[in-house]
């Protein structure tokens, strides 16, 4: 008769249905953690690699972050009289390389996350999208 | 009794092959009689890439194998082409990447014992693994900017130091985490209709698992005392205390154990590690033969040589990954680039039994015993 | 007078049909109407009409049921799993099966090239009446009951035998692999599981002595000892819960969802089905969800009856009825999904094996006690 | 005394060298005795067979065999040299089974042959795709498509007509 056992019980069926009840109780510290994104969104760490930014002032143009981007991302394009990098998103790893290797501390990313959009193109953020002004931001 | 075969090509599309696995299973009613995987949907030519990239360009490639945990790869990676090149590492790096790595440990076996259970039909597992799962993303988030893809180790130390508030947070986590383990067994462990699918599943015993090249969870399953953290020391296991966990029946309970078990585990090294970190800077740069450039702005705070050349010469170096051990074996032939890298992937030789684990067995079980093995499609295909 | 009398605890009318008939004749306007019919000579017509009306209120009750249930289903799930569930549409996401309703309609209406297309296209249909046949003598509260039948058990367990068909149908002319693996798990299922339930609600029958299910229902008011009431969960411990199992497997939910079994066979049986159809298939789903915990509540739990009832107006009985039957057909219906979110499912030999050697022998075993007892006459 | 040393005691015949890799113990073996040497280091506890790595090394094909002991907790590495034109070496399958994918990977990826091997065919690019890709003669500009037939085969073309493209 060694088919009969305790497991015929169903006790660890029952402590798992005791456990799933306590979350829909909320018994205990097992709160709601979801996050209404659209509406709520969370907060970004200061360090969060999302697009990248240039500053204006900073940047010289050398193209060291052109070289070492590993998936060819970036372009030093010519942008008013001066050379700035641009960045094809659609194509970035977001592994930093480009912020690390800047000589000049010029490049640097934000938490902007948000990044998708309609056609490929418009994942190239040129210069225009990418400067911003340190003084102008004080 | 015998009836007319079925084949079934179950994936790339499926929702339980964990990616784009593809099984071509010959079916004699629910038995598989023969299970034949199709991998190489997610081949990226991940070898070939580190070829034409320069060492630390290579880097943020290594993520992208087993994205569920980065940080051993990573690592790996990294720790040969230090044995390559003879780069010192601080103290400090050294603990803050067992850290990481033994975090993101806890986080791989969340996902993978949530993706078991969600297999099974128990999607509860999943929900609670991946919210403490947030957690943890949100510690990698604070450390080093990225969720999942983090570029964070580096030769020679670690990219930016341990940011304010993140040990608070860290010790909150591992609070939380404990609590949250015992929530799991309750509601998982001595499930009967769980132990129906698991047990006596999938059996291997220790001289066949050692035989298909098994490593990792799975082979501690098979009651296989090995683990490379603790025979083949690297980085400061050797100073922690930790145990290896074992189990002998060789079945997808085992493995399943395995995994809770080293959750354990982890906390335990986490805890130590939070105790002891030292304090000492976070890379080195003198050891490349560089200086540092004078005048380099000081916001990331430590200077990566863009450039460096390992001098030629050839390394296997493997840790134990989550998964397994994971390997690389650096060619290097004293330029900047690889020569050669070969990525010995645990997901990859795990896979490889799984025709012979199955045969004989129904589809759910199939199910049962491939979500215990653990796959991730990026690290099986690279 | 009929507002002040209270409650004496007969049946005070056979069916909906009567209840009708009696409120329009309270108001006073059945016999004008009647008279309308009658000099057409079409009095039958008139019986036709109030019929219909029954149905379609029962049709829209069941319809808003599975609308809520399946807003219910994902908010309890997410309440497991720490989530929020449906936020959006609506207070709390309350409109969404509304939206979800929406959105299948608008959706393509595919037929595989190569699926049998006659065959495909009424298998949802197949399943969907059913569905809603069996809710006709299932009393809802206190003459609440579209038609008493005298066979009322048995033609419950007849018409829930059609499912299986249904979907061995569709699951055939999908022409895939995983729909007739999905098809057969449901057959093979449906089989080994039907016994047990019709055992263990014969041996219910056994006190009753009657297949109605409102002489079922009559039979479990009233109390013992002044507190416990006179429920069948009581006399059948061991038969109720082989047929909360059992009910289980025949609502094909977690831990026996074979049919379906998302993470080995896709969808199951409907994996080709697409838009309208598939609604058809999500609505018949939650109907027999609905319907297999209202069987449970009659059987085993007292119906509409609670001890105590008759201390209220008579007037006030049926919906006092219909609230405490929903109540308790809302609590089986929690369990499931509650079960359904703590089991792993089963493996389907395993399921066989527990219908076939475990619960079959132990629904036999609870027949062969019951009527012994009965025979000694130990419950008088 | 390492163990590639130990290797070379028991069989002097097949070992053409021992040396060190970085700081594991390595073997280079004649290609024709290789399976002879893995069995002895077998054998000798190295149960278990880490990774297969093939090299091109233009002139040369470099296959190497990294074992692992459980029992010892030792490392060897057995290392076979191969003519460029006619790079073919025996299969390990017959004493280890996770042999298998590793060397049909290896012979995806490098193009080395292995002889006795059951199932020899390519396991992460598709049947008939022309070439492999870690050789360092590979031509990266070529262009493949794939598509699948009907029969659930792959396809590969050099050219694109068999995709199904709009216009």
């Amino acid at each position: 008769m060694t088919w009969i056992s305790k497991d015929w019980a169903m006790g660890g069926i029952i402590k798992g249905l005791i456990v799933t009840l306590k979350h829909v109780l909320r018994v205990g510290d097992r709160p709601t953690v979801t996050v209404q994104y659209p509406y709520e969104k969370m907060k970004v760490q200061p360090r969060f690699r999302g697009l990248h930014a240039v500053d204006e002032n900073a940047c010289i143009g050398c193209g060291i972050c052109e070289v070492n981007c590993p998936n060819s991302t970036i372009q030093i394009v010519k942008h008013n009289t001066k050379w700035y990098p641009q960045v094809n998103v659609g194509m970035c790893l977001f592994c930093g390389i480009c912020v690390d290797v800047c000589p000049m501390n010029a490049m640097k990313m934000t938490g902007n996350y948000e990044l998708a959009d309609y056609s490929r193109e418009s994942l190239i953020y040129g210069p225009d999208r990418l400067l911003f002004n340190k003084e102008v931001n004080k | 009794m015998e009836s007319d075969e079925l084949i079934i090509n179950m994936g790339p599309v499926h929702p339980s092959t964990h990616g784009v696995l593809r099984f071509k299973l010959r079916m004699d009613g629910e038995s598989i009689k023969e299970c034949t995987p199709v991998i190489g949907y997610l081949h990226r030519g991940t070898e070939k890439i580190g070829e034409m990239k320069t060492y630390l360009q290579f880097i943020p490639y290594t993520d992208r194998l087993d994205y569920i945990s980065a940080f051993p790869n990573n690592y790996a990676f990294v720790k040969a082409v230090e044995e390559l090149a003879g780069i010192e590492v601080p103290i400090r790096a050294e603990y803050i990447r067992v850290l990481t790595m033994e975090l993101n440990r806890i986080v791989n076996h969340l996902v993978a014992i949530g993706s078991l259970l969600m297999d099974l039909g128990a999607a509860t597992m999943i929900m609670w693994g991946f919210r403490e799962r947030e957690n943890a993303l949100q510690l990698f988030e604070m450390l080093c900017g990225a969720r999942m893809t983090f570029n964070y180790i580096k030769p020679g130390g670690v990219r930016e130091d341990i940011p304010e508030g993140f040990m608070p947070k860290l010790n909150e986590f591992l609070k939380d985490m404990e609590k949250r383990i015992v929530d799991y067994e309750q509601l998982i462990n001595g499930n009967e209709i769980f132990h129906m699918r698991m047990k006596n599943i999938g059996v291997i015993n220790a001289k066949d698992a050692v035989n298909f090249g098994w490593t990792g969870p799975t082979l501690r399953g098979s009651g296989v005392d090995y683990d490379l953290r603790k025979y083949e020391p690297y980085s400061i296991y050797p100073d922690l205390d930790f145990k290896v966990c074992v189990r002998n029946e060789g079945d997808s309970f085992a493995r399943f154990i395995v995994r809770i078990d080293e959750m354990k585990e982890s906390l335990h090294i986490l805890r130590q590690v939070v105790d002891n970190m030292p304090v000492s800077k976070v890379i080195s740069s003198a050891e490349y033969g560089i200086a540092p450039m004078t005048g380099t702005p000081t916001a990331v705070s430590t200077y990566f040589p863009r450039i460096f050349t390992p001098p030629a010469g050839e390394v296997y170096s493997r840790i134990e990954a989550p998964k397994g051990e994971l390997g690389f074996y650096v060619v290097s032939d004293g330029t900047t680039k690889p020569y050669r890298v070969k990525i010995r992937s645990p997901s990859f030789c795990n896979l490889t039994a799984i025709p012979s684990l199955v045969k004989g067995l129904k589809i759910g079980d199939l199910i049962a015993a491939f979500g215990t093995i653990d796959v991730v499609l990026g690290d099986v295909d690279r | 007078m009929l507002f002040l009398a209270m409650w004496t605890g007969d049946i005070m009318f056979a069916n909906t049909y009567e209840l009708i008939v009696f409120i329009l004749n309270y108001i006073g306007i059945y016999d004008p109407i009647y008279k309308v019919f009658e000099s057409f000579g079409l009095e039958y017509l008139l019986r036709i009409i109030i019929v219909l009306v029954e149905i379609a209120a029962l049709f829209v009750f069941i319809l808003l049921t599975v609308m809520f249930l399946t807003w219910m289903e994902r908010k309890v799930v997410a309440m497991v799993q720490a989530r929020y569930g449906p936020m959006v549409t609506g207070p709390r996401g309350l409109l969404q099966p509304v939206m979800d309703g929406v959105k299948l309609i608008g959706k393509e209406d595919i037929i595989p090239a190569k699926a049998d297309r006659w065959v495909f296209t009424l298998a949802p249909f197949l399943i969907f009446i059913p569905a809603l046949l069996i809710f006709i003598p299932l009393p809802f509260g206190e003459s609440l009951i579209i038609s008493d039948l005298n066979v009322g058990l048995l033609y419950i367990i007849a018409i829930s035998a059609i499912s299986p068909i249904a979907i061995l149908m569709a699951g055939w002319a999908s022409n895939n692999k995983y729909s007739l693996m999905g098809a057969m798990r449901a057959v093979a299922q449906d089989i080994s599981y039907t016994i047990p339930l019709a055992l263990s609600a014969i041996a219910v029958v056994l006190f009753t002595g009657s297949l109605s299910t409102v002489d079922i229902v009559t039979a479990q008011s009233g109390t013992w000892f002044g507190f416990i009431p006179k429920w069948f969960i009581f006399l059948q411990p061991l038969g109720f819960i082989l047929f909360l199992i059992a009910s289980i497997a025949e609502m094909g939910r977690i831990p026996f969802d074979f049919q379906e079994s998302e993470s080995e066979l896709v969808a199951g049986f409907f994996t080709e089905y697409s838009g309208m159809k598939f609604a058809m298939f999500f609505l018949a789903e939650y109907a027999h969800l609905f319907s297999v915990s209202a069987i449970v509540v009659t059987l085993f739990l007292g119906g509409w009856s609670v001890p105590f009832l008759n201390f209220i107006p008579a007037v006030l009985v049926p919906l006092v009825s219909l609230g405490v039957f929903l109540v308790k057909t809302y609590a089986i219906i929690f369990f499931a999904m509650w079960l359904r979110d703590t089991v792993p499912r089963m493996r389907i030999d395993q399921l066989l094996n527990l219908g076939w050697k475990i619960m079959i022998p132990l629904a036999l075993l609870n027949l062969l006690v019951t009527a012994l007892l009965l025979t000694a006459g130990v419950f008088k | 005394m390492n163990a590639a040393e130990e290797l070379k005691n028991f069989l002097p015949g097949s070992v053409i060298s021992t040396g060190l890799q970085l700081n594991k113990p390595m073997a280079v073996i004649k290609k024709e005795e290789l399976l002879k040497a893995a069995g002895k280091a077998k054998e000798m506890g190295f149960d278990h067979l880490s990774v297969i790595t093939g090299i091109d090394y233009k002139d040369h094909f470099e296959v190497i065999y990294n074992f692992f002991s459980y029992s010892k907790k030792q490392n060897l590495a057995l290392k076979v040299n191969l003519d460029h034109d006619k790079p073919e070496v025996d299969s390990l399958t017959s004493l280890w089974k996770g042999a298998d994918w590793l060397e049909r990977e290896t012979f995806d990826l490098v193009g080395i042959k292995f002889i006795g091997h059951p199932n020899l065919i390519r396991i992460l690019l598709p049947d008939g795709w022309n070439g492999h890709p870690l050789r360092k003669d590979y031509d990266m500009n070529s262009e493949q498509f794939v598509t699948v037939g009907e029969n659930g085969d792959d396809i590969v073309s050099p050219d694109g007509t068999n995709l199904l493209r709009r216009k």
